[in-house]
């Protein structure tokens, strides 16, 4: 059963994917990192803000989807809120399967969804001063909608 | 009727939250949030650019037609930034 | 700098994704598992034979590829040998870099390339007694060669 | 020069490497592999099936037309089965 986790703590990548090799012969992960810059600004901090309640449900959603459109035994998505330095994880997206087709492709599906379709936001506050909510990009977009083109792709 | 705001549209208004009780002729969102722009300098502000703002009526995305009904909840957000 | 280990030892995953975090946004993994069953029957143990000599230039060569079609910040392939009894992890694969399409399109390439290009060969040892080499799949190179037109896939 | 022999080669033919010196008349992969098949039984089984063996010259693939040249180790093996 998909595992759903929002958080303001930091989680432990290999516990995670411990947890998910029990059954499986394939583990895929995705793990996000705040950067140290953005366009070329050095970030003091990317502040996570999310709506409460939904957002477990959304992240509950693309989980299902993801376990039904793939032969999976199990997956997880873990997403921080609040403020988090440069080099703090953000998100955590992992996926296993007896085989490494399901679980990579699957894992790809559970970040591309997770970042057009639930609820958080992103807020950059720079060095020098000042911050900028992050734009939602059309690459994100695209990356989503080619999903739901004719099923999987190519594995 | 509980009305949330997230990221630039809660700064731009300054609360998070706000319970209302739109007048009887309020009977769709797009009205909802036409009430909702005028109860101030800083709403009117916030819904300027009302292509950049999502809305979830009781947690579901909807769009101006959409009938309020006896929604609890309304949330105006910009587009979702996770991940 | 690719990291390339072939060890008859466990491998930490945790340590080595973090170890990718530094200077990334986006951090891509696969890891592979021993299952318990092959075709309907009952494993005791995987046993991993390679090519010493061979095989760290292989996989070397792999990384350096991954390194050079995708902007990574860095990649790590670990390859475990000897006998590997089920739920073992056998093989890690890992790529980082600013963005998560380059991350998670390499970690794809890296276990594809790797499962045909690197001189490893697995031996089925059956819990009811008696072994089987386990033979090349047409799938596994057809995977390997969706790499070789025209360079990256869509993401 | 060196043979290697890995995988069911190994098991067939019964150990993993070889010292020989070829005649001077095998000059290439392919006159080789005849005087590997040649030495035994074993080895005569193990070669049954050439189109199933791959092979590596100083660990390069080859094909049986590759000269031998100055070549110090010859490995033989069925396609990789990793990861």
């Amino acid at each position: 059963m998909p595992r759903i986790l929002v958080t303001t703590e930091d989680f432990d990548v290999g516990a995670e994917l411990a947890r998910l090799e029990s059954g499986a012969g394939a583990i895929a992960s995705f793990v996000g990192v705040v950067r140290g810059e953005s366009d070329g600004r050095e970030l003091a901090a990317l502040t996570l803000e999310h709506y409460p309640g939904m957002t477990e449900t959304a992240l509950a959603g693309i989980a299902e989807t993801a376990m039904t459109r793939w032969r999976l035994t199990d997956c997880v998505i873990i997403h921080r809120i609040g403020r988090l330095v440069p080099g703090s994880r953000i998100v955590l997206a992992a996926a296993s399967s007896a085989h490494r087709g399901d679980a990579l492709e699957a894992t790809a599906f559970l970040i591309d969804w997770l970042k057009t379709d639930a609820p958080f936001w992103k807020r950059e506050d720079f060095a020098e001063g000042g911050s900028a909510w992050v734009e939602a990009r059309t690459d994100d977009q695209k990356a989503r909608d080619r999903w739901q083109i004719g099923g999987t792709t190519a594995a | 009727m509980k009305i949330l705001y997230f990221a630039w549209l809660r700064e731009r208004i300054g609360h998070a939250e706000e319970d209302i009780t739109p007048p009887a002729e309020v009977t769709t969102i797009g009205a909802l949030t036409d009430y909702l722009a005028a109860r101030s300098p800083a709403h009117a502000k916030a819904f300027a650019d009302r292509r950049a703002i999502k809305i979830a009526l009781d947690q579901r995305f909807v769009t101006d037609g959409a009938a309020l009904g006896t929604a609890r909840e309304v949330a105006y957000f910009p587009p979702f930034t996770g991940g």
